[in-house]
């Protein structure tokens, strides 16, 4: 039922821009036993329920509000996903 | 289903999950008597809340007595102990109030939001007596610096005070950190607000004038922090008591901070009777306050309460510490003005009641009558409690060891070592880590912060009128002595504000203890609590609030009885100020005392 | 007649009233502005002040932009209204494209309050006229997202330009090239992190430095 | 190659736990003219990079990160999930 339709938007630093948060983690991280981790970012992650069905126009309002208010292009990147509910 | 009062009629014998929620055989008894019948689920839950301990003082009641009946004479106060906070004239035609409170054991559980929603608790406790919040203090008690709890809930603790009360726009102006391993497993988190108003914006707590309608500012309503209260749910619901599960109470400063413009404006305009905060208690504690207060009653439409999960029963509702809430009584003909106020902040505003005829609080939920009781009883015939008082069987042996038996530093060496080692103590090292994520200057009044003894804040532009703030408390002291331990707390405290040239005026106290249940912790309750009212007495500066927090032990360990106390002063001109460092060179030292 | 200038108080703006109280002593006359009126009542210069808008929950002024009042100023400064954006101000500038870059979490992720040096670099702004060049001055900072951020290329032109306004004497934030504050091209909008306004009475201030951006507006907008 | 797997973390907010992220984000929505967004939710996204391979040991020690590092059980959930990079 597409009325259960979610959608993701993912939200991570531009690669190039320094993350301090997850430099804090992953320095943390050797000192708390985890060995096996190289490297950590951390961005945000949003989780919009849409007010009607998964249209084209409702997924482009989702793309719309992503650039313009919950990333910011200038130091951010997103990706927009579907993603049904199991 | 949910229980209705026809119900409760109906199946007078059907069995009640009282002792679950707390309640002891006798007091079950009493809402029975008081009802004439068996309370609904909905009943129970409020009665367990509000003859809580936190809610009903039930075993310092006795005590705190003492604060009014030692009162010292003064013109000073404008409203006393009672209302949610006292009011004490300043002069100017302005009035200020101040108020401290703990949230001790929120924090430990989730250092930050438990620190944060502390803050916000109080803050809203001081706008609600008609006041702007203009300040805030953090007396806080860690564990043992080394120890990982303390690694854990401190960063969390600090930066939930600051994120609050920055995001607020209240500058901090003092606090304490104070690390002792009695505190491990329960650290103090207590939050100190001040607010100030003119004379003629006193708000009370009173629902008064029939017919006026009740109003729900602020947040939605959600699971937040029913803790005891989530026993029904599981006593009665088998299935789904998983998605029941009571949740952190997670602060939302923003909100709050929209509350607060929202509220001022609300009271500038005249629009409200009467205001009361929703805390600890939520709606239970508001609306039967305010029904009691005003000795009236009220009905109330529950199913009208705007709510963040559709799916809560009526006593969630009730219970819910949803933070960021306020219940307002207004007159139905500025009911449109108030509603049209609250939607320019962006706060959400709901009628859910009005006040009626009589003596009853009736709450419907949907056609059901879930609630049909007498507001005093819950709010002011709560039960008593004269709890059994010994002295510690230890206490000479403790306090046998002697300040006088200590080795002393004897050589030029020692003294040095000996300075070394005091000057790198964790209580006496510099504090500027955790005060630097304050912001003290915002609302640009504060006068003296952070690194000074006492907190000064300037309330008038024109005349420099202001006054200054500061909190003490010593544990060990008050382990060693309680009475004079919270003497001393009490004069540490009135010294740090007489030094900045403040005249000591007004006196608030956060008494933070183990269990009332042990004898030897009442005998400290009780002793703490004469010594601070015979010290106010003598210095002529009454209590005008506070705040008692029972249970702080791990196990059966209670921590150091922890009195801490509060003193306001008043400046004609705060340009007077002195702080504590030397201010010019050739300046002389002048020992004033024995 | 004294110069007006605004202040624009956005849900959650905290030192709006502090803004307002710099203007009257510095001798402008000062203006409540409200975020939802597109309507910035005639005013020959706006202040966005410091605070929480919106809770800056989701980035620093994110939000804040889009408010009418913001849609009005975004025109009336590329037509060359002065514009000083302070702390979220500086914020709200960033995100509203009137200048470049963007402001993150301090690099130890602290709020961090304290008094802060500052040097002022260029002189050229409305809002800087009324110090010397390499003057250092005494400030309070306070925020949690005050790191300056942009690419190398907006940095090497900032600096090219003499866009740089205030440098930090001490980096406090992980800001880079330890920028504190920066303008537009034509120097009438300039954004700073820390925060002028709590620096202009010695009672309640670490110093009084803060006054000479207010005056230096105000002398702008009147010629001698 | 195994070399690039990425795991990426989520943590949101239990669902009954207030989120004051995502409301204010809801509500300022449709003034910005974003009406088919019913409701958004505010949440955390980490991009771990192992030092190894995605071996069953290394994936359980990012849970073992998330659970005590990356989220506070408290109030929030988590989700490991291998990515494997396009
Ligand atoms: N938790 C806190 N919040 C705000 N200010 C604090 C806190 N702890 C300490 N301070 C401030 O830091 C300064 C130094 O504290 P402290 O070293 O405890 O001083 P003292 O020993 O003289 O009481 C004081 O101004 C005090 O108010």
């Amino acid at each position: 039922m597409p009325a259960s339709t979610r959608v993701v938007v993912d939200v991570m630093l531009k690669p190039e821009i320094l993350d301090p948060q997850g430099q804090a983690i992953a320095n943390a991280l050797p000192t708390l036993g985890f060995s096996s981790i190289a490297a950590v970012r951390q961005g945000k992650r949003f989780e919009v329920e849409l007010a009607g069905e998964a249209t084209e126009e409702a997924l482009d309002e989702v793309r719309r509000a992503a650039a313009t208010l919950l990333a910011n292009p200038v130091i951010e990147d997103f990706e927009v996903r579907v993603e049904v509910a199991q | 289903m949910t229980d209705t009062v026809s119900q409760a009629q109906q199946s007078p014998d059907a069995e009640q999950p009282y002792l679950e929620l707390g309640l002891k055989d006798d007091e079950y008894a009493r809402i029975r008597e008081v009802l004439g019948r068996r309370p609904t689920q909905t009943e129970l839950a409020m009665y367990s809340i509000m003859w809580s301990e936190h809610c009903s003082y039930k075993s310092s009641k006795v005590h705190l007595r003492q604060f009014g009946e030692k009162a010292p004479k003064t013109d000073a106060l404008l409203v006393g102990m009672g209302e949610n906070a006292g009011v004490v004239d300043v002069g100017g035609g302005l009035a200020v109030t101040f108020k401290v409170e703990s949230h001790n054991h929120p924090s430990f559980v989730e250092p930050y939001q438990g620190a944060a929603t502390g803050v916000g608790g109080i803050v809203r406790d001081i706008l609600t007596m008609g006041a702007r919040p203009i300040a805030v203090m953090d007396p806080l008690r860690f564990g043992a610096p080394d120890h990982p709890d303390t690694a854990r809930v401190l960063p969390g603790i600090v930066a939930g005070v600051g994120g609050y009360g920055n995001c607020l726009g209240l500058p901090n102006i003092g606090g304490e950190v104070v690390f002792d391993p009695c505190y491990q497993g329960n650290p103090l988190v207590n939050a100190l607000c001040v607010g100030v108003m003119p004379h003629d914006r006193i708000q009370l707590s009173a629902a008064r004038g029939v017919g006026n309608v009740v109003v729900l500012l602020g947040a939605k309503t959600g699971r937040d922090g029913i803790g005891g209260v989530s026993v029904l749910a599981s006593a009665t619901f088998e299935e789904g008591a998983e998605t029941r599960r009571p949740s952190v109470q997670v602060g939302d400063p923003f909100a709050e901070k929209l509350l607060i413009e929202s509220c001022l404006e609300m009271f500038d305009r005249k629009l409200v009777v009467g205001i009361q905060d929703l805390g600890g208690a939520g709606l239970t504690c508001a609306t039967t306050e305010t029904a009691a207060a005003g000795k009236s009653g009220m009905r109330v439409w529950l199913e009208r309460v705007p709510l963040r999960e559709p799916s809560m029963e009526p006593h969630e509702i009730l219970a819910s510490e949803s933070q960021e809430r306020m219940l307002a009584i207004v007159e139905p003909s500025k009911l449109d003005e108030v509603l049209a106020l609250a939607a320019k902040w962006g706060v959400i505003a709901t009628a859910i009641g009005e006040v009626t005829e009589g003596d009853r609080l009736v709450i419907t939920w949907h056609d059901d009558v879930v609630v049909d009781v007498p507001p005093r009883s819950l709010s002011d015939e709560g039960p008593v409690y004269n709890r059994p008082i010994e002295r510690p069987g230890d206490f000479d042996l403790v306090r046998a060891d002697r300040a006088e038996t200590l080795p002393r530093p004897k050589t030029g060496d020692e003294l040095r070592e000996t300075l070394l080692k005091l000057v790198a103590s964790p209580n006496l090292a510099d504090k500027t880590w955790v005060t630097e994520q304050y912001d003290r200057y915002v609302q640009g009044n504060t006068v003296l912060a952070q690194p000074e003894d006492a907190g000064v804040i300037r309330l008038d532009e024109e005349t420099g009128r202001g006054i200054a703030l500061a909190t003490d408390g010593n544990g060990r002291y008050a382990k060693l002595d309680p009475y004079a331990g919270a003497q001393l707390a009490l004069a540490e405290a009135y010294r740090n504000v007489a030094t900045t040239g403040a005249a000591p005026l007004a006196v608030t106290n956060c008494l933070n203890f183990g269990s009332p249940e042990d004898p030897h912790v009442m005998w400290q309750f009780q002793q703490a609590v004469t010594g601070l009212a015979d010290g106010c007495q003598q210095l002529g500066t009454p209590v005008t609030g506070g705040n008692v927090s029972f249970y702080n032990q791990t196990g059966s360990t209670a921590i150091h009885p922890t009195p801490v106390i509060g003193v306001l002063g008043v400046f004609d001109d705060v340009a007077r100020r002195t702080p504590i460092g030397f201010q010019d060179d050739g300046e002389s030292l002048i020992l004033l005392g024995s | 007649m004294s110069p007006r200038i605004g202040v624009i108080t956005f849900p959650g703006s905290l030192d709006d009233r502090d803004a307002l109280r710099a203007v009257k002593l510095a001798g402008g006359e000062p203006v409540s502005l409200w975020h939802a009126d597109a309507d910035l009542r005639g005013v020959d210069a706006v202040i966005l002040p410091g605070g929480f808008s919106y809770g800056d929950y989701l980035r620093c002024g994110a939000i804040a932009r889009f408010a009418p009042a913001m849609n009005t100023l975004v025109d009336a400064a590329k037509g060359g209204l002065p514009v000083l954006g302070i702390c979220n101000g500086f914020q709200v500038l960033c995100e509203s494209h009137l200048l470049p870059g963007a402001l993150r979490r301090n690099h130890h992720l602290h709020f961090r309050n304290r008094d802060q040096k500052l040097r002022i670099e260029s002189t050229s702004t409305r809002w800087t006229q009324d110090y010397q060049e390499g003057e250092e001055i005494l400030i309070p900072l306070k925020s949690g997202e005050g790191a300056y951020i942009a690419d190398e290329k907006t940095l090497d032109a900032l600096e090219a330009e003499g866009r740089v306004i205030a440098r930090y004497v001490g980096n406090p934030n992980g800001s880079l090239r330890d920028i504190a504050g920066i303008s537009n091209e034509a120097g009438n909008v300039v954004g700073l992190m820390p925060h002028p306004e709590h620096a202009i009475e010695a009672l309640t201030g670490p110093s009084t430095d803060g006054l000479g951006f207010f005056t230096s507006v105000i002398r702008a907008l009147v010629p001698a």
